[in-house]
């Protein structure tokens, strides 16, 4: 995570710097997200709808690129099937660190209403990306896409940044502890 | 030639006041690409009837301060089949070449980072530096729309280079100097001596005005295709060329490339203010005039022209190659051809 | 500026390495997840193929294991811009299995409500198309006033895309009391903006040398290919199904059928196609403002249907015009509650066919013109 | 040469309408409602939510009967149900509503990551206990968190109560084929 990986507290300082450092880049980085001009199926139309006048998604900061490379979180905004799974894994891939993904639809939750007879649908992008948020509806009205934004806000708030490696290290040497 | 330097007078010729003037234009151009990029955001929200971004302070005014702290921890990805040195080298190259153009900028009769007196010049030559790191970004990406998007850069800024030279060598002529001090001071007193109104002199001007007129516009319109702003955005045209020639740079080497961008738009629009409008003077002869006033009537004339240029990528859709490219050859210099002569009459006359 | 002949004399007497672009399906202007392989001259594309599939959601198959009201949601899934329309050939079809007449009411209601989705859906084609050619503005302009088509959508129906409001015999749901002022409004407001569109985006000189002559397709190689809707009426061929074959209660309105003319460039190109939506959005408020006068007020909006539907044995073709052409259904019944197939005649997708005939032969960026203006939707594509 | 000056001319003219629109938006109205603080419920004019609008289900377990007939006509089969038969003296209480009820909902689960709010559902409800809210702010961080089961949530029957009642009928069913087998 370029910079991030080098302020990984080597030393062993907590507290007041660090804390508020870290909330510095929290705040930075949940403030300003810009999201992949990406759509799938239905609810990519509403998504649409989020950012035009009435509900202006560039007011919680969130600006519209092209490039996945620039992109800090991806709205899955529709159906996923088969034959786009392994576009849409690439196109994660390319994204830089760190990234979020919001699942907006049932599609993109569960397969929604393709998940019994949907013989060439993705059940659930939850199979191919580690997802933040789950916005459901059908597709969900541009205020509960919206909310989802301030859910996946909020997570990026309060994310850890500087003891982050070691307590990873902790939390899967529990996790494996509780396995056995 | 007399040192127009307040920073040398107050402490001397020594390298403190070196460090002082070359920092000055970096602090300047920090905070007008903070400013430039919240406008960006709050005009084009205002002009669709949106609010932009409000979240993020009161009103959403420290909107860009996150977006650097944003972008300062993302991770910075170097494609594997990439030519890495040039890849990497790329953005700083746009972004030295055109925070070089600060170099000669006059913000105040008193305060000119280095006072050469071959200015437009080296505006000139600088301002066409920036398509080296363009194309090389392009080029070193190994991306097809990087590639597609570098070339028709430098095809279009090459191009464009052409209309604005004659531009700038009408304003030689009118002036006699390639001094920006020197050409500024000649526009002082009311705003009728500005260039775009034929500069000071008698009433015989009136009979140009229309040719000086067309000579502002072609400027501004070369400026617009020199800094890759809507009509002319192609090699970054989002719906073609998925972001053009920086379609692989990600965190800070695409934060270089977005300064680099608003940079340059300060920089033409410096211009603009420079050769037609008068500089630092004020428009209303010697009310509010004066060094310190100075800054504050140039800033606030660059910005005019900052706020065109955004105003204009709201408004227009955007032109094809071909089309560019007959706007430049076939439209913006045969008028400037005959704009020069006319002027050049006009100097005769005077 | 942009004569396709001067192209082909031009650049047939050099020999080029040619290059292969894909393009999709995660391009911003693909307009959903189209892939196009496009065989590249240097800019010249020298030919093109769609790949198609990859938002295959498995309607047909749905539609065997569905009863018949249960399908009419993922019938609303097709075309997703313009459900409305997408659901009165269906239930239009079954209704005359059943041999159900709905009331006069219903069917204002049901004309009203798929024209202002026309014009809904129009909007967007045209916004979207002016995002392909760099004008951000008019498209969210157009955003702004679908707005109200959808609040009143969602008024009546309670759903803001995707309805589920035309049922067999009727509808789900009556209008909300304040139906008519609601529309008229929408409409002031709708036409002041289209006003302004035109001087903004259609008439820019800018955007014409973008879209005049180029991707022309001439009418007669538009019928071999079956195109229809506005694509077909840009060619300059009148063909409407609403005036042609009337369906519903569309014979009672007076509006026209505007077509290409070919005003800046040939009859056939991109800005024709655009400004054939165009007009057809004033010929929609018209339908609408006639509706409105003879709207009956008072009536049933729902028939006596059986709770279970079942269908005679047998098939029906039943077709609409919808905002991109011609939507059929082909329902093949065995006398159960579910179906033995539908299959969908998707006007987008006989549209896209015709692509690679138009593209030949134009520059990359006008590739992106040119699919803009076919205004396809990729659910109904794939289905 | 006459269309060559007019088409210069045309570019700049287009060009200056279009700025002198824009303009005059730059400085209108806008139109934005800003969501958190202004629910959707209560924005001005004439656009706000309806109250029909189709969100979130809601299903009233005292009116429920569990007939399944909602889960017969969801056409993506996200209802499910469970229930158990009552034993004759041990009926569940009646409905809110009066009508009378013999079976005991045990599970009614609804998976809102695969509902597709097409209100055929609450058509089919014969006592109206399913309906469609207009509550839409309910996105999770666990795609798990969707998975609403309405006995739970309103408490109308706790486990000891699910587990006495398949307790009470597995022994009537016992009963039953005793009944059956002893009158040999």
């Amino acid at each position: 995570m370029g910079l991030l990986n080098r302020l990984n507290d080597p030393i062993g300082l907590d507290g007041i710097i660090f804390g508020t450092v870290e909330d510095l880049l929290n705040w930075g980085r949940s403030k300003s997200d810009w999201y992949l001009q990406f759509g799938l199926a239905c609810c990519a139309i509403e998504f649409m709808a989020v950012n035009a006048s009435h509900f202006d998604m560039m007011r919680y900061g969130c600006i519209p690129r092209s490039s996945p490379r620039q992109a800090d979180f991806v709205i899955i905004s529709g159906t996923v099937t088969l034959k786009m799974a392994d576009r849409l894994k690439r196109v994660y891939e390319q994204m830089a660190e760190p990234k979020y993904v919001i699942a907006m639809g049932s599609c993109a939750n569960s397969g929604g209403p393709y998940w019994e007879h949907g013989y060439h649908v993705l059940k659930g992008v939850d199979r191919i990306l580690p997802v933040d948020v789950y916005v459901p509806g059908c597709p969900p009205r541009p205020e509960a896409l919206q909310e989802g934004l301030i859910l996946l806000q909020k997570k990026i708030r309060m994310e850890e940044i500087f003891r982050k490696r070691k307590r990873l290290a902790e939390e899967d040497l529990a996790n494996q502890m509780n396995y056995k | 030639m007399e040192e127009a330097n307040f920073v040398f007078n107050m402490i001397g010729e020594n390298w403190i006041a070196f460090a002082i003037i070359s920092l000055l234009p970096m602090i300047f151009l920090l905070a007008y690409a903070l400013i430039a990029i919240l406008g960006e955001l709050k005009i084009s929200a205002f002009i669709q009837e949106r609010l932009g971004p409000m979240r993020t302070g009161p009103w959403g005014i420290i909107q860009p301060v996150a977006e650097v702290v944003k972008l300062l921890q993302k991770e910075d990805i170097t494609p594997d089949s990439a030519n890495k040195p040039l890849f990497n080298l790329a953005p700083f190259i746009m972004f030295a070449a055109s925070y070089a153009g600060f170099a000669v900028i006059p913000f105040s009769s008193y305060f000119v980072p280095s006072g050469i007196n071959l200015g437009l010049f080296f505006l000139l030559a600088v301002g066409s530096l920036g398509i080296i790191g363009l194309l090389m970004g392009g080029w070193a990406s190994n991306n097809k729309y990087s590639l597609l998007g570098g070339l028709r850069a430098v095809a279009q800024i090459v191009s464009y280079e052409i209309p604005a030279a004659m531009v700038i060598l009408t304003i030689a002529v009118m002036a006699g100097s390639l001094d920006l001090q020197e050409i500024i001071r000649q526009q002082s007193g009311w705003f009728w001596n500005w260039f775009v109104f034929g500069g000071s002199g008698g009433w015989i001007k009136i009979i140009f005005l229309p040719f000086s007129f067309i000579m502002c516009i072609i400027y501004i319109i070369a400026s617009l295709a020199e800094t890759n702003r809507t009509p002319f955005d192609i090699p970054e045209g989002e719906s073609e060329l998925v972001a053009g020639y920086h379609t692989e740079y990600s965190g800070m080497k695409f934060a270089m490339f977005f300064f680099a961008e608003y940079a340059n738009m300060f920089i033409v629009s410096a211009i603009i203010t420079i050769i037609f409008f008068g500089g630092w003077n004020s428009p209303f002869g010697d009310f509010m005039g004066g060094p310190i006033w100075g800054v504050f009537w140039f800033v606030s004339k660059a910005f005019v022209f900052v706020f065109l240029q955004i105003w204009l990528r709201w408004t227009l859709p955007r032109l094809r190659v071909d089309q560019l490219m007959y706007v430049s050859w076939k439209v913006l210099l045969p008028f400037s051809f005959v704009c020069f002569l006319a002027l050049s009459l006009l100097v005769m006359l005077k | 500026m942009s004569e396709k002949k001067y192209i082909d004399i031009e650049f047939s007497q050099l020999d080029s390495e040619r290059m292969r672009l894909f393009m999709g399906p995660q391009h911003p202007s693909t307009h959903g997840v189209l892939q196009l392989e496009v065989e590249l001259d240097g800019e010249i594309v020298t030919d093109l193929i769609p790949h198609i599939g990859y938002l295959h959601r498995c309607f047909e198959k749905h539609a065997e294991n569905m009863t018949y009201p249960q399908i009419i949601p993922y019938i609303d899934r097709l075309d997703y811009i313009s459900s409305m329309n997408n659901e009165l050939p269906y239930v239009m079809g079954l209704e005359k299995m059943l041999d159900i007449q709905v009331s006069e009411k219903v069917e204002y209601i049901r004309v009203i409500f798929s024209e202002l989705n026309r014009i809904a859906n129009h909007q967007i084609a045209i916004a979207t198309f002016g995002l392909d050619s760099g004008a951000f503005t008019p498209f969210l302009y157009y955003f702004r006033d679908r707005e109200m088509i959808l609040t009143i959508f969602e008024k009546a129906s309670g759903g803001r895309l995707l309805y589920n409001y035309f049922w067999v015999g009727g509808l789900a749901a009556d209008v909300h009391p304040t139906f008519k002022e609601d529309i008229t409004e929408a409409i002031r407001i709708i036409r002041d903006t289209n006003a302004e569109i035109l001087n903004l985006l259609l008439k820019n000189k800018i955007f014409i040398d973008r879209t005049a002559n180029v991707g022309i397709l001439p009418a007669d190689i538009a019928i071999s290919y079956g195109v229809t809707g506005p694509i077909l009426r840009a060619s300059g061929i009148p063909l409407d199904l609403r005036k042609a074959e009337p369906y519903s209660i569309y014979e009672r309105f007076d509006f026209d059928i505007p077509v290409g003319n070919g005003e800046v460039g040939t009859v056939g190109d991109c800005w024709d196609r655009n400004i054939v939506r165009f007009r057809e959005m004033e010929e929609s408020c018209k339908i609408i403002e006639q509706a409105l006068k003879t709207f009956p007020s008072q009536g049933d909006v729902r028939e006596n249907v059986p709770k279970r539907i079942r269908l005679p044995k047998g098939e029906i073709y039943c077709k609409a015009e919808n905002p991109k052409g011609e939507l059929g259904f082909y329902i093949i019944s065995d006398g159960k509650d579910k179906p033995e197939r539908v299959k969908v005649r998707a006007p987008s997708f006989v549209n896209l066919s015709a692509l690679p005939e138009m593209s030949r032969g134009y520059m990359f960026a006008d590739l992106v013109m040119i699919l803009g203006s076919v205004d396809i939707v990729l659910g109904e594509v794939d289905r | 040469m006459k269309d060559y000056f007019k088409n210069v001319w045309l570019g700049v003219w287009t060009a200056l309408i279009g700025m002198r629109i824009t303009i005059d938006h730059l400085f209108r109205k806008n139109v934005t409602v800003q969501y958190p603080n202004v629910h959707p419920k209560d924005k001005a004019g004439w656009m706000d939510m309806p109250s029909n609008a189709r969100n979130r289900l809601y299903v009233d377990m005292d009116e429920c009967n569990g007939c399944n007939s909602c889960a017969r006509a969801c056409p993506v089969n996200c209802i499910s149900i469970e229930t158990v038969r009552s034993v004759p003296g041990d009926a569940p209480p009646p409905l809110a509503s009066g009508g009378k009820r013999n079976l005991w909902v045990s599970q009614f689960e609804i998976d809102f990551t695969k509902c597709c709010f097409c209100s055929l559902c609450t058509e089919a409800c014969p006592t109206g206990a399913i309906v469609m809210t207009t509550e839409f702010e309910y996105s999770s961080y666990n795609r798990y968190d969707l998975v609403y089961n309405f006995v739970k949530l309103q408490n109308s029957m706790s486990d000891e109560k699910i587990a006495e009642v398949k307790e009470k009928w597995a022994e009537h069913q016992k009963e039953k084929k005793k009944e059956a087998v002893e009158p040999k």
